[in-house]
């Protein structure tokens, strides 16, 4: 029974949830989307504090357990941080704040001189001529001269005129060709997450289309009535 | 007269019309052929090529959203992994919607353990639970979180896994001590996990990283594993298909291919729409204001 | 006591060059506080017409920093300074600002902060009763949450213009539609180039990667941030450099930078 | 004025904390370094776990605020405020496999992530089809891009437009690689200068400890 009452709620408010969402497709305020919307947040808030919380007390706890003593003071840099909730306390946040900041700017930025500038020197210096067939020697032509003529693109301290005028309209059009692949591979990308879900709609694991199908007329045709003929109430129905 | 219907499509008739193309086409496949990328190959043969006592991280930065698309990638993977004998692996995610998802990929893939009735409690293709692999659960702060890995590997990542229980066992028995006994990682990502990990595993310690990710993701990955960061990719739905006809894995990311190829050509014959209308009406419209 | 004693790490000769160099690039360029020439970016102007369509119309408007997924960062910054400027045109102008903040685990500290900022710009123009924290709402750490609530707000408010800049993933094209069905006019900018693409597609102007950072040095217009762009200029410049000359190299049959690269 | 009000303190702090985490990276340093380095790491991990409750805070009050207003559709901030504080108690209290904690996850977080992402094709359609416009050489040129794409990415259209799939790979691999490759090279050199200036004491404002005043007053 309560597992009845379990995966057909699931499958209920599941339904409400993604159709409600659907709902803003139509541009049109509906309260089902308001509910959608607002406790989707309200879950997500709670799931981010309970996953937090346990990774607190299933790791951190046993450490300070077992006599690690600098994680004490971690957990107290941590605490302070909820000190930023009142304005008298404001300033000790603004430690934890700091380290953070600083600590996660660093370990960023260290990494990414190799991964992002160094590696990527190296994988620019192509040779040009010289071994490789002549479609080799035209692609890597390609990108020595594009990524010469996009940099120019990104220069903003210097004044554009003359020959570094035409290198940058030149650069501005590789990336505006650039931008309609991305999009089309970007495209593509998302048609996989609509047909993933999709699929688990039309086959679901746990199936009843005929509930779902169900839920869906009675959202469609209570938001239309709300619409036509009781727009008062539709607006003491959403909120502000 | 008639560009200027043209010209005024209303845009829920194109969602209107999407809709029903990806219905149909899902419901009824074509089947069309499928070419396989030298790189989701190249991948394929990196973990075929797990030697017995290397030891696996497969991690999980991907929220319910990107699972949607890379279900065939993760399944086919990781049962890819599991049947490589002697490997073992630690199952972590940094996005706190994975774990729900990774039970159901257990669910599907393994069966309960004789005499136990709960989860962690699984057998997936000969391995089980505590001694083959083992689940950690959810690490928060993404980047932060790997960089301490990297650092202090058996400390951040504790003794007790995501349901309580001890797995120091697991650890001694394999001598898995340090980052650098890791043999390879495998992220699943929906943000750039792999990214954490190219940066402090495989820079640090040679480790190859494989990534999977979803769509918007391919093309800055594809950069990545240009310049050798990243030893494997297997990008988006595409790659998952892909992946799953390698590995003969039967799943949905196959059929959902023709919708793709539908939907692409819906989209083009839109832009077709769009110009005709904009040429010979929307032009003049605008001209005139 | 020498840290120099120490001996460097294998393979992190090159990446410690190049850091050291912009170091001192940067510190220099800190000290001269010389003000650089930059080049105005058209976004810059869209902004004002955005903000001046909001006031003839009497309608808020809505600018977001981001979601801040790495913290504060380069792009974060940028989003701030934006966030700051509308702030300020805002207040001016009595036009009603909504910034809903929120989008990831890591935005709780920039959104702490953003509040900082905008009250200041409020206090600075002589209105701080015009400033309503309720306006900068927090909607949630996760990504699609936080945009369905920012899309939900936007239809209920319709406002005059949406500006949208920092670190913007793939929810940056679903606000930016829903933005441009309710017929406001979208500024966008961010980082992740393939997001660029398809906001180039729905966006009324779109700021490129970089071009964000530069507008957001220009309008705030201070020396150090003006400075550090002089800086990653030349940083630039010597990328291109030691490229230029590594295939100039490579061509006459040496692998010598490569080598030098990978030391 | 206490010390730990100062701008001088936060810049010693970030500069000390800054050399943990630069110097062990470069150089072989003695293990007390390291250990710092490790610890330092940690600690933030930590930190950000913690500050999540900042934010469970601020939106309860804020909720709270509305339901005593009254105003329309209050009742709405009850729905999140209730469903969050559920979802904390049962998470803490019963466990994570609680069946009301899965439940509620099963249906409204995983519905609702995965519908939100699959609706950007929609709007994706939407916006392509309006944006694709031969109108100026850079729509034109964006249209080419895609429409290459498009037919290679589609395995009817490589059948259809043989000639597409290899100018599709050509353009896909060198000018948007390159493109690419130099927008993530600029963004990094952004970064680094950032985290330059952060240790130099320019970006205090960050840490919410200067007010900024911007350009023009």
């Amino acid at each position: 029974m309560v597992m009845d009452l379990y995966t057909w709620g699931i499958l209920i408010l599941g339904t409400v949830t993604t159709f409600g969402l659907y709902m803003i497709l139509s541009g049109v305020d509906s309260p089902w989307f308001a509910f959608a919307e607002h406790a989707f947040v309200g879950t997500a808030i709670g799931l981010t504090v309970v996953v937090s919380t346990d990774y607190i007390f299933r790791t951190i706890v046993p450490r300070v357990m077992g006599g690690e003593w600098q994680m004490i003071i971690s957990v107290i840099l941590g605490l302070m941080m909820l000190l930023r909730v009142s304005k008298s306390t404001l300033h000790l946040a603004r430690i934890p704040i700091t380290l953070s900041a600083a600590v996660g700017v660093g370990i960023g930025v260290r990494a990414q001189i190799f991964s992002g500038i160094i590696n990527q020197i190296r994988a620019t210096i192509l040779p040009i001529f010289g071994g490789g067939s002549a479609m080799d020697v035209v692609s890597n032509l390609t990108i020595v001269l594009s990524v010469l003529f996009v940099f120019t693109y990104f220069f903003y301290t210097t004044e554009i005129k003359g020959p570094l005028e035409t290198a940058n309209k030149i650069g501005r059009n590789i990336l505006y060709l650039a931008f309609g692949v991305l999009f089309a591979q970007t495209y593509m990308g998302r048609l996989g997450l609509l047909t993933g879900r999709m699929t688990l709609f039309l086959f679901p694991t746990n199936p009843n289309l005929y509930v779902t199908l169900i839920v869906i007329t009675v959202m469609v045709v209570t938001t239309w009535l709300l619409h036509k003929n009781y727009p008062d109430l539709l607006k003491k129905l959403t909120p502000e | 007269m008639s560009f200027k219907i043209l010209w005024n499509i209303d845009r829920r008739i194109y969602y209107g019309l999407l809709f029903i193309i990806v219905s149909i086409l899902l419901l009824n496949p074509v089947g069309m052929p499928l070419k396989i990328s030298p790189e989701v190959k190249n991948t394929w043969q990196m973990i075929d090529d797990l030697q017995p006592g290397d030891f696996v991280i497969i991690n999980f930065c991907l929220s319910a959203s990107g699972y949607a698309q890379l279900q065939g990638a993760c399944n086919s993977m990781i049962t890819h992994i599991f049947e490589k004998p002697g490997v073992t692996v630690l199952f972590m995610m940094v996005s706190d919607q994975a774990p729900i998802m990774l039970e159901e990929i257990i669910t599907i893939n393994g069966d309960l353990m004789p005499g136990k009735t709960t989860f962690p409690w699984y057998e997936i293709r000969g391995k089980t639970y505590g001694e083959d692999y083992i689940n950690m659960g959810f690490y928060p702060g993404i980047s932060n979180f790997i960089a301490a890995l990297s650092m202090n590997f058996r400390k951040s990542l504790g003794n007790t896994d995501w349901y309580g229980e001890d797995v120091t066992d697991f650890f001694e028995s394999h001598n898995i001590q340090s980052a650098e006994d890791v043999d390879m990682v495998v992220s699943f990502d929906s943000d750039d996990g792999a990214g954490d990990f190219m940066r402090y595993f495989f820079l640090e310690y040679g480790t190859p990283v494989i990534q999977s990710m979803i769509g918007v993701m391919v093309a800055n990955s594809k950069v990545q594993y240009d310049a050798g960061n990243y030893a494997g990719i297997v990008p988006s739905i595409r790659g998952s298909a892909e992946y799953q006809f390698l590995q003969n894995y039967p799943g949905m990311a196959l059929t959902q291919m023709d919708a793709f190829s539908a939907v692409q050509f819906y989209l083009m014959a839109l832009m077709i729409v769009g110009n005709l209308g904009y040429h010979f009406y929307g032009k003049k419209q605008q001209e005139k204001v | 006591m020498g840290i120099e004693l120490y001996p460097i790490a294998t393979g992190k000769i090159s990446g410690l060059i190049f850091f050291a160099v912009l170091i001192i690039l940067t510190l220099y360029n800190l000290r001269s506080k010389k003000v650089p020439y930059i080049r105005r970016v058209p976004a810059i102007d869209a902004i004002e017409e955005g903000i001046g369509r909001a006031t003839e119309l009497g309608q808020p408007i809505f600018v977001s920093c981001g979601m801040s997924p790495r913290g504060v960062d380069a792009p974060t910054v940028a989003g701030l300074s934006m966030l700051t400027h509308s702030a300020r045109m805002c207040a001016r102008n009595d036009v009603r600002l909504i910034a809903p903040m929120g989008g990831s685990d890591q935005s709780y500290t920039v959104m702490e902060l953003a509040r900082d900022l905008v009250e200041t710009q409020y206090q600075l123009e002589g209105k701080p009763e015009s400033f309503n924290i309720d306006d900068m709402p927090f909607l949630s750490g996760r990504q699609f949450a936080w945009a369905s609530a920012y899309c939900g707000m936007m239809m209920r408010e319709k406002p005059a213009t949406n500006i949208m800049v920092g670190v913007q993933y793939a929810s940056a094209v679903y606000i930016s539609e829903v933005g441009h069905e309710i017929g406001a006019m979208v500024i966008s900018g961010t980082t992740y180039l393939s997001n660029i693409a398809c906001l180039a597609a729905s966006s009324d102007y779109v700021m490129i990667g970089e071009e964000m950072l530069a507008a957001g040095a220009y309008l705030s217009g201070d020396a150090g941030q003006l400075a550090t762009i002089r800086t990653q200029d030349i940083g630039k410049l010597i990328f291109l450099a030691i490229t230029v000359l590594g295939i100039v190299i490579l061509t006459m049959g040496s692998n010598f930078v490569i080598d030098l690269l990978s030391s | 004025m206490s010390i730990l009000r100062r701008k001088e303190f936060f810049i010693a702090l970030i500069v000390i904390i800054s050399i943990f985490i630069y110097v062990p990276y470069f150089f072989e340093v003695p293990q007390f370094m390291s250990d710092m380095e490790i610890w330092l790491t940690e600690t933030t991990v930590v930190i950000i776990a913690f500050s999540v409750w900042v934010g469970l805070y601020t939106s309860t009050r804020r909720e709270l605020v509305k339901i005593q207003r009254k105003g329309r559709g209050w009742y709405y901030s009850g729905i999140i405020l209730g469903l969050a504080w559920v979802m904390v108690l049962s998470g803490l209290v019963l466990g994570k496999e609680a069946t009301i904690y899965k439940f509620l996850q099963w249906a409204f977080i995983i519905p609702g992530d995965s519908t939100i992402y699959a609706i950007l094709v929609f709007y994706l359609t939407s916006a392509g089809a309006r944006a694709f416009r031969l109108k100026s050489l850079e729509s034109t040129l964006l249209t080419f891009g895609a429409v290459f794409v498009l037919l290679k990415q589609a395995p009817l259209g490589e059948l259809l437009v043989p000639w597409a799939g290899p100018v599709a790979i050509y353009i896909q691999d060198t000018l948007a690689m390159a493109a690419t490759r130099v927008f993530n090279v600029s963004l990094a050199i952004g970064s680094v200068v950032l985290a330059i200036r952060l240790m130099a004491g320019q970006e205090m404002a960050l840490i919410g400890l200067v007010r900024r005043a911007t350009g023009g007053d």
